[in-house]
């Protein structure tokens, strides 16, 4: 193991249990995006080949898509409910 | 457990975290979240045996399924509301 | 422990848990919450696919599972909606 | 024992290099002056709602909702680590067609990752493009995950010096 694998396992697991103990659902998503940062970053350093970078891409930009779906219906459904 | 990395040793706390915070949370909003959180998980997992491919069609699959449930929850949610409103008036038309 | 174990008994945790939630979690009786819930054993499936191997399958299993979800939830509201007329 | 040290501290370095970088481009293109799409609206009243600033909390949630030049920096050091310089350049396509999947004009992403690029190629002697992978993870979690009230009011008080909002 690297010193810098670990570094980022640390913060991935704190973003981890903050998700899971949060109340807001807003401040869920700040979390959440924090978190595809750091598993981005440990798919590039666990892989090591230029296919891995093009995964990481995809990745993030994908759960970046869905983020900004969900955030979205957030504000849509505040006037509903 | 000294053999694994760190890759796999997050995506297995993700996806248990995951997998009982879905079925904790009541708010459909709150429960689709931590439906994402598991499908992190799970393409931690797919990456950490080198399935790159079916790495990518998964993670290119998953805002599909996000933004398919959240209209799905959107529908649901305005056809419940007409309903109660018109459960009150529709007698009184009928009279 | 080794990977292969690892993911296997990962899955298996996530079937059981999936199922026991659809089955008795809270707030089980609104149709959405407890289809939202069939969503984690899924993924404890795939996660078995993926330790015996069976990459096709796999890779099917995903993409079939996006499309299932939206026949699931379109009869959902049609259900809704015919019980309001 | 002395390799550790001397790798945390090429990290923390890289680091702040890294925090610089992409909050001075997303301040410059405008970030924090109206919020691009609907969903980083509410996440910037409901950051005000907890104590912070109205505005810094559009900047966190324009890095939420669509990648800028945060997503930019992070992608080209990745890049950069496994291919070499013409991976700064492939990045800079991919996440200006991310970009523009999320509605967004996406000057800032594209710019961040040539900038990063460039910084990379000069300081490639004394520190390693992985430590900038680490120190970019390190940037992101003092503004979204540490503490989002302190952090808007700070990113506020930048914006108020480049005359970004308000």
């Amino acid at each position: 193991m690297d010193i810098l694998e670990i570094v980022i396992g640390a913060v991935a697991l704190l973003m981890t249990l903050r998700i899971f103990l949060e109340r807001s659902r807003a401040r869920k998503l700040l979390y959440l995006c924090c978190l595809s940062f750091c598993i981005s970053a440990l798919i590039a350093l666990y892989v090591k080949s230029p296919m891995g970078g093009i995964t990481a891409i995809v990745y993030f930009i994908t759960s970046t898509l869905s983020s900004n779906a969900i955030a979205y219906t957030i504000e849509q459904t505040k006037h509903i409910e | 457990m000294k053999n694994l990395e760190v890759l796999p040793l997050i995506s297995g706390v993700c996806c248990i975290l995951g997998g009982l915070g879905v079925v904790l949370h009541t708010n459909p909003i709150n429960k689709i979240i931590m439906l994402a959180l598991l499908e992190i998980g799970m393409i931690g997992l797919i990456v950490s045996s080198y399935y790159l491919d079916i790495a990518i069609i998964s993670s290119i699959c998953e805002p599909i399924c996000t933004i398919i449930l959240l209209l799905g929850y959107m529908k649901y949610l305005t056809t419940i509301k007409k309903k109660k409103k018109f459960g009150r008036d529709l007698p009184v038309l009928s009279k | 422990m080794d990977l292969v174990q690892y993911i296997l008994y990962l899955g298996y945790a996530l079937l059981i848990i999936g199922t026991l939630g659809a089955i008795l979690g809270p707030k089980v009786e609104d149709p959405l919450i407890r289809f939202l819930n069939v969503e984690v054993p899924s993924i404890g499936v795939a996660l078995i696919f993926l330790t015996y191997d069976e990459d096709l399958a796999l890779m099917t299993f995903i993409a079939v599972n996006a499309i299932l979800s939206l026949i699931l939830i379109r009869a959902l509201i049609l259900k809704e909606k015919y019980e309001s007329e | 024992m002395d390799e550790i040290v001397v790798s945390i501290l090429k990290m923390l370095v890289a680091g702040a290099i890294c925090w610089i970088n992409f909050v001075i481009i997303d301040t410059y293109f405008g970030l924090p002056e109206q919020p691009g799409v609907l969903g980083a609206k509410m996440i910037g009243e409901k950051v005000k709602d907890i104590g912070g600033n109205l505005h810094g909390g559009y900047f966190m949630g324009n890095i939420v909702c669509s990648p800028d030049a945060s997503a930019g920096t992070l992608l080209a050091s990745i890049m950069n680590y496994l291919m070499g310089v013409e991976g700064g350049l492939i990045t800079a396509l991919l996440v200006w067609i991310g970009n523009r999947l999320c509605a967004d004009p996406g000057y800032a992403g594209t710019i961040g990752a040539l900038t990063i690029t460039a910084i990379i190629s000069l300081l490639k002697p004394i520190i390693e493009p992985k430590y900038f992978v680490a120190g970019m993870v390190l940037a992101i979690f003092t503004i979204q995950g540490l503490d989002h009230k302190h952090a808007s009011l700070l990113l506020g008080k930048i914006a108020k010096k480049m005359n970004r909002g308000e």
